[in-house]
């Protein structure tokens, strides 16, 4: 058909009409960093792995997951989790519950038998990992990953260090524990327990390693000097808790006074609950607020009968009573004496009071240093240029499980790049996604899911898990509240919402594609992109 | 019939599309094979909500109808930045006679393909507010009356902007346009007039009458196909604001939709034959504030002379809305 | 088959043979009784398939109407007078579209003061619109110039208006030959668009054309009208050849070969006209009559042929262009672009007054006697005039002319007194 | 060439009866023309229609200014409307009337004109008799036809029995049958006196 001139016109013809002349600013697409990675110790791409567990990709997810942490299970029972602190959806309503998630990814992979990565090609390379708590495992397996030979050695007689003798069962049961271990175990690992390294640089000349990694852990629990009448009815929380872990609970009566405010006190607390005591009280010099433990577990304490003596500190037991006096705050905080006391019936008194790390294997090491009981080292973890690394609780850290195994990564590529001769690269961090980038109006109004509690009952008498999984339906679901901060998550906005249909899809999982023919600069996609993951830039000339 | 919305899938059905809903929920905007309705190349303004709700709703139409749509356009914007010789945008059979004639010449193209006994092929008409509540008023009226089977669909940008923004019969009151300077002891448009054409609509007990805006795609959508369901006479009023004419930023423009309901000032809802069968609850309030000072259209109210008795008046105005069409019913995001 | 019968219906059954697939309809004297009958064939379902569509105004009408012919539909209406003014925007809009609609204008005077009977002025008032305009001298040729109408205007994509005299023609009950429906069919093929709304080909119609190509635009129109020119008389020529009836083409010459006055006008003026040059022919006065029945597009050079002998030329128009003169005239003037010749316009028959065969032969007489002013008004009241004009110098408040005029000239007094 | 004039009222079918008129003499192979005098009148308001009918072609538009024939369908018209204007004194009037012609009250006014071709006929009667409507058109029209005797009563009745179909027709018909018998023998009544 040959048309009226002018008058009608042939369809699609105005494509030859670029608007993208008028533009002065270009939408970009970009990557920002989650606050959820950002915060996270151990350095997973929390967004990332979440964004496969959404689909229902759970096995990519976990495989995402263990690119950093080898630990899913685990970490998914005792990380303090400051990825969903730092959450953004907590100003939408609740933040994204990211630990169940990683909970019900790591138990779901050791149900599935699912395996982690193949060791890489042998470099030839020996690396001594002296520590096998979760910062040695972390460096164990990144290790291997990279084609090292290991060996770990450790002085107790199981692998897991602080995993399996700090922490009780009842938040990490056994299995768990024993599952995820044996999976990095079998990557092949040279394994020497009950082994206790004197002299690390004798052990590695002896042993001819090209670098150690030393993740001993901070088994010294602090003792404050209490005067008591019968210091056997005194004991520190680490030794409470590793022999209750080797099944060799000490007695400690039916009235057990704790004293402390960290998570170990707690732990020392529920298990005193669990092992018969009737009172388990936790004596703490400041209040709640300042405590160091978290309101989670506090709340479960409490739940379970153990009671707290706020803004006290222990002056005296004398075998059956304590002495508290009692403290006061002042403006800068600290807890100053009242001289106030009172008593309190108790049959033995734990202290939770700290701990501190055994470093004198470090003794002929002359060129690590040691500041304040800790380790000095550089970002790689490397504290000493002859191939000496440190991580976890011997170095300047908050000591967590979480930043261990983050150290445990870093250290292993530190290793990497020294044994391979190579300098460490900097690694690019990309800008925050903050809150303010987001248009949360396009997220679905979506409540945290709890995972359920242990009935009240059943936990103070036996060691079973306090907190369930995620159902896979849950797990889902809270997956699916993540917000994708700064990173596309293919919602299809900036497609639908360009009035000049700029915007190409790409396809699944290949994302969009900006079409600077016609796209006029409006701004619309950056406005409406839920997730803030594309930015205007002015155009040049 | 009711939408059900779909919930938890991270952006649930509020944004485009979601690579976690199954194919079909997802909406047409966001298939990489859309119609594109209207094409690249127009010369609509930078963040253009007319531009933006025609290919919405002319995509939705041609997934509706398989394809099988004629659009006819009454002059005004749409139509002067569509086809400017020698370009069209359009990818769709395409027809401009006047500015007050597209509901007739619609009824037109309709009684050729039911003379020709082609039952595929439907009709949709579309104007802006200027061509459908103003100068085409009687030949919509019209066209409902004789219950014609024709989709109207009005962009309503609240003026005429092609002419260099005056006042319609659907600007809204303290508006300042062209002819409704914002100067004197009452700036802007007058309260007490324009005309509430989905409600005049309905008084014509066609068979469907439905708001909606470029700010909840799939809610348009959704009344677009439910439009291409039923036969006769139908109307659809969707609000695309006008960066130009309202005096917004061009990245607003959804957003600032999304505020004229969101505040109550544009409820949204449908009916069928006269009665209301749903309405689209507010999601998240605000007051009339937040979305009026996005636009310098209403500047005069704050700045220096600030101007909250007429504020009020607007808020009175949304909050009737509100009470009318019942937009603060208990939050349905969550019991559905 | 010739039957005796009101002009209205005459053109709508012959509409009706002609198949259109929409009709639109919207009441207005004198138009009115056509529309009616369409309405009833198609209510009875004798014309099918087809829509009637009762709008809510004119303008809707040509709306609907350009709707349906953009949709490949043959598509027809009926107006007069202030419908046709109030269609006039969609009106210019279906000849810029180049669809080829077929329209009646019941010919009638266009208000204030308001009033329903015949004149031209409502088909003067589109003459630039771009629509074919054809007059009908007699109900007989309405009736033909209807089918010529469709093959014309869609063999060239160009609307055509067919003009008829209203109440004297559309109301008028006369002998007509109807046309056959196989002969109609035959003669007007079904439909072809050139341009049309279709899902499986979609262009866009109605484009905006700026500087650059609307110039370009406005003379294809034009050649699409000289293209009339042509297909104009050889659609009368096929017609008549097969019918043996002398309805349509550009121009009527009666008695104009020897004629030294032709007297030149449009539509049903011409018969009577034609009894009164007979009657001066009687007299050996060489008188003729030139019947223009394509107005739009002006047979220009038909027209010169015509007239190239006659000395005096008096165009009868039943409108005037106010603070100019005669429509009809200019264009003869600009035909015949000689300055020998006289060319005399009288101004007759405006809003219904009767055009009698005594007035026009005292033109004649007038005429022959070199005595015509170059611009008369048939039968004007010229005291009542004069009346009025005094009372508009005598006071500022004179009043509504039209009503003062009313008043003036009085009730017609029966003879019979009570 | 003979031309009528029918004056009434909107609603007594003057129009039709032109028309009707017209049928009549096309039937018999003349030409003729019809047509009202395009007004707006409603119901009630005076109404003029035309007729026109010749054995030539007809090519004229104008109204008829000089009727030979005028007929009235309603009597009170006649002090209101120049109901006689154009008529020769050759003319023909039949009015709708039970009186006699001469009291009506015309005084002189047709005393240059042919007695007997002025007449009344009782025509609303007949229409009610025969149709029960007071609808005299149709039966003046058969007066016409035995007044002027320009057209055959079975021509009046032909076109009668067109446009009014079925029982209408019949009765409308009847109508015209007993006028024009009424108008005939008042004829032949004048007739007859003349000669005496």
């Amino acid at each position: 058909m040959t048309n009226p001139f002018a008058i009608t016109l042939d369809v699609g013809s105005s494509r030859a009409n670029h608007t993208g002349s008028w533009r002065v600013e270009r939408p970009v697409y970009v990557d920002r960093l989650p606050p959820c990675n950002d915060a996270c110790p151990a350095g997973e791409n929390i967004q990332g792995w979440l964004y496969e567990a959404e689909s229902g990709n759970y096995e990519a997810a976990w495989h995402m997951l263990v690119e950093d942490n080898p630990l899913p299970a685990i970490m998914g029972r005792v990380c303090f989790h400051p990825c969903e602190t730092a959450c953004n959806r907590v100003q939408v309503d609740e933040a994204v519950g990211i630990n169940a998630v990683e909970r019900f990814l790591g138990d779901l992979a050791v149900e599935k038998g699912w395996a982690l990565p193949e060791p890489g090609p042998d470099t030839g390379k020996r690396i001594l990992v002296v520590g096998a708590g979760p910062a040695g495992l972390s460096a164990t397996y990144h290790l291997r990953r990279l084609g090292h030979h290991v060996r770990l050695v450790d002085s107790a007689p199981r692998l897991g260090g602080m995993l399996r003798y700090g922490i009780p069962a009842y938040r990490l049961p056994r299995a768990v524990l024993d599952a995820e271990i044996a999976r990095i175990v079998a990557m092949g690992v040279e394994i020497q327990l009950e082994h206790v390294v004197h002299d690390v640089e004798q052990e590695r000349r002896d042993g001819m390693f090209d670098a150690v990694f030393l993740a001993v852990g901070a088994q010294l629990g602090k003792r404050v000097d209490i005067p008591a009448g019968d210091s056997s009815r005194v004991i520190d929380a680490v030794s409470f808790l590793h022999q209750v872990a080797d099944d060799d609970a000490p007695l400690l009566g039916r009235r057990v006074v704790v004293y402390g405010g960290g998570d170990t006190a707690f732990d020392a607390a529920r298990t005193a609950r669990r092992l018969g005591a009737t009172d388990a009280v936790i004596v703490y010099r400041r209040n709640r607020e300042r405590m160091g433990a978290s309101g989670e577990e506090l709340e479960q304490a409490l739940g379970e009968g153990v009671t707290v003596r706020w803004l006290s500190t222990v002056s005296k037991f004398d075998g059956d009573r304590i002495m508290l006096e009692k403290m006061k705050l002042n403006e800068e905080g600290f807890p100053e004496p009242t001289g106030e006391f009172e008593q309190l019936d108790a049959d033995s008194l734990v202290l939770a009071l700290g701990q501190d790390t055994d470093l004198s294997l470090l003794e002929h090491a002359n060129d690590v240093n040691v500041r304040d009981g800790a380790v000095e080292v550089l970002d790689s973890m490397m504290a000493s240029p002859s191939g000496i690394f440190a991580g976890g609780d011997a170095v300047p850290a908050q000591r967590t499980a979480t930043v261990a195994i983050g150290h445990g990564k870093r250290a292993a590529h530190g290793i990497d790049d020294f044994v391979m001769g190579r300098s460490a690269e900097a690694k690019v961090r990309h800008e925050l996604a903050s809150f303010e980038l987001l248009n949360t109006w396009y997220y679905a109004d979506a409540p945290r899911t709890e995972r359920p509690e242990l009935e009240r009952v059943r936990r103070q008498t036996n060691f079973e898990e306090v907190i369930g999984g995620l159902t896979q339906d849950n797990a889902l679901f809270e997956a699916r509240r993540c917000m994708s901060c700064g990173n596309c998550f293919e919602c299809d906005n900036c497609f639908g919402v360009c009035p000049d249909n700029a915007v190409i899809k790409l396809g699944e999982n290949m994302r969009y594609q900006f079409d600077y023919d016609f796209c006029k600069g409006c701004g619309i996609c950056v406005k409406e992109c839920p997730c803030g993951a594309i930015v205007m830039v002015p155009e040049h000339n | 019939m009711t939408s059900q919305r779909v919930h938890f899938y991270q952006v649930g059905s509020f944004a485009v599309g979601n690579r976690l809903l199954n194919e079909d929920e997802r909406t047409v905007q966001a298939q990489s094979d859309r119609t594109n309705s209207i094409d690249s190349g127009h010369r609509a303004c930078q963040g253009c909500g007319e531009a933006l709700g025609a290919r919405y709703a002319l995509d939705a139409a041609m997934r509706a109808t398989n394809g099988q749509i004629v659009a006819v356009n009454a002059t005004g914007c749409l139509e002067v930045f569509s086809t400017p010789y020698p370009e069209t945008s359009w990818r769709i059979p395409w027809l401009h006679s006047l500015f007050g004639n597209a509901p007739a010449v619609a009824t037109g193209v309709a009684a050729a393909l039911r003379a020709k006994g082609n039952k595929d092929v439907r009709v949709v008409a579309q104007a802006g507010d200027g061509g459908t509540v103003d100068i085409g008023f009687g030949c919509l009226s019209g066209m409902f009356e004789r219950n014609d089977d024709v989709l109207f669909i009005c962009y309503d940008n609240e003026g005429y902007m092609n002419t260099g923004v005056q006042r319609s019969a659907a600007t809204p009151p303290a508006a300042r346009t062209a002819t409704t300077e914002a100067v004197g002891p009452e700036p802007g448009n007058n309260f007490g007039q324009g005309k509430d054409l989905p409600r005049i609509a309905m008084a014509h007990d066609i068979p469907y009458v439905a708001t909606a805006t470029v700010a909840d795609l799939h809610d348009l959508e959704r009344k677009v196909e439910r439009a291409m369901e039923l036969r006769g006479a139908r109307y659809l009023h969707i609000l695309v604001p006008c960066p130009l004419g309202w005096g917004s930023a061009s990245d607003e423009t959804i957003h600032i939709a999304r505020l004229a309901t969101e505040s109550g000032l544009f409820p949204v809802f449908e009916a069928e034959h006269g009665v209301v069968t749903s309405v689209s609850h507010i999601r998240r309030p605000v007051p009339v504030e937040q979305y009026l000072s996005l636009q310098r259209r209403f500047a005069h109210l704050f700045g220096a002379n600030p101007r909250p008795d007429v504020i009020a008046h607007l808020q009175s105005m949304a909050d009737e809305n509100i009470a009318r069409y019942g937009l603060l019913q208990p939050e349905m995001e969550q019991s559905s | 088959m010739l039957r005796q019968i009101e002009g209205s219906k005459a053109i709508a059954e012959t509409v009706a043979l002609c198949r259109p697939e929409v009709v639109c309809a919207y009441p207005i004297s004198p138009q009115t009784h056509i529309i009616e009958a369409v309405g009833a064939m198609v209510k009875a379902g004798t014309l099918a398939p087809c829509e009637f569509i009762n709008v809510e105004s004119e303008f809707a009408a040509m709306s609907v109407a350009i709707g349906a012919s953009a949709t490949g539909a043959r598509a027809y209406t009926a107006t007069s007078s202030q419908g046709l003014l109030f269609m006039m925007e969609a009106v210019y809009n279906a000849a810029g579209l180049g669809l080829p609609i077929v329209m009646t204008l019941a010919n009638r005077a266009i208000g204030a003061p308001i009033n329903i009977w015949n004149d031209h002025s409502d088909a003067m008032a589109v003459r630039d619109s771009g629509w074919i305009q054809l007059f009908a001298e007699s109900n007989q040729e309405a009736s033909d110039l209807h089918v010529q109408a469709f093959r014309l205007a869609e063999e060239l994509s160009v609307p055509v208006m067919v003009c008829v005299d209203g109440f004297i023609l559309t109301h008028a009950v006369e002998g007509v030959d109807l046309l056959d429906q196989s002969y109609v069919d035959s003669f007007l093929p079904p439909y072809e668009p050139r341009q049309m709304l279709d899902t499986k080909a979609p262009v866009s119609i109605g484009a905006m054309v700026g500087p650059e190509a609307f110039e370009e635009v406005r003379y294809l129109a034009h050649l699409r009208q000289l293209d009339a020119l042509e297909l104009i008389p050889e659609i009368a020529r096929e017609f008549f050849e097969s019918t043996g009836r002398d309805s349509g083409g550009l121009v009527r010459p009666y008695r104009t070969d020897d004629a030294e006055t032709v007297v030149v006008a449009m539509g049903s003026v011409l018969g009577t006209l034609k009894d009164a040059v007979d009657a001066r022919r009687d007299l050996g006065e060489l008188v003729g009559v030139l019947g223009v029945t394509s107005f739009r597009p002006f047979p220009s050079e038909a027209v010169r042929d015509a007239l190239a002998h006659a000395r005096q030329i008096v165009v009868i128009e039943k409108a005037f262009s106010i603070g100019a003169g005669g429509v009809l005239s200019t264009d003869i003037a600009i035909a015949i672009h000689h300055e020998q010749t006289l060319l005399r316009t009288v101004i007759a028959g405006l809003g219904g007054r009767a055009i009698t065969r005594r007035s026009l032969e005292k033109v004649l007489d007038d005429a022959s006697r070199d005595e015509l002013a170059p611009l008369t008004f048939l039968d004007l009241d010229q005291g009542a005039v004069d009346r009025e004009r005094a009372r508009m110098q005598a006071s500022r408040r004179s009043g509504p002319s039209a009503e003062n005029l009313l008043r003036d000239r009085g009730t017609v007094s029966p003879k019979i007194p009570a | 060439m003979f031309q009528i004039r029918i004056h009434g009222r909107g609603g007594q079918g003057v129009v039709t009866a032109a028309e009707i008129l017209s049928v009549a003499a096309f039937d018999e192979g003349r030409h003729a023309q019809a047509f009202p005098s395009f007004g707006s009148e409603r119901t009630g308001a005076p109404v003029v229609s035309f007729c026109r009918f010749d054995d030539r072609v007809i090519r004229t538009h104008e109204p008829v200014m000089e009727p030979d024939a005028v007929i009235i369908q309603d009597v009170t018209l006649i002090h209101q409307v120049d109901l006689f204007s154009g008529l020769s004194p050759d003319g023909y009037v039949l009015i709708n009337s039970s009186s006699s012609f001469s009291d009506l009250g015309f005084g002189d006014f047709f005393d240059q004109y042919h007695i007997e071709r002025l007449m009344t006929c009782p025509a609303t009667q007949i229409a009610l008799e025969h149709l029960g409507r007071p609808l005299p058109n149709a039966a003046l029209l058969g007066g016409f036809a035995a007044l002027t005797g320009e057209i055959t009563c079975d021509a009046i009745d032909k076109a009668v029995r067109e446009h009014f179909i079925g029982p209408v027709g019949e009765r409308n018909a009847a109508a015209v049958k007993a006028a024009f018998d009424y108008v005939a023998s008042k004829v032949k009544e004048v007739a007859r006196a003349s000669t005496n």
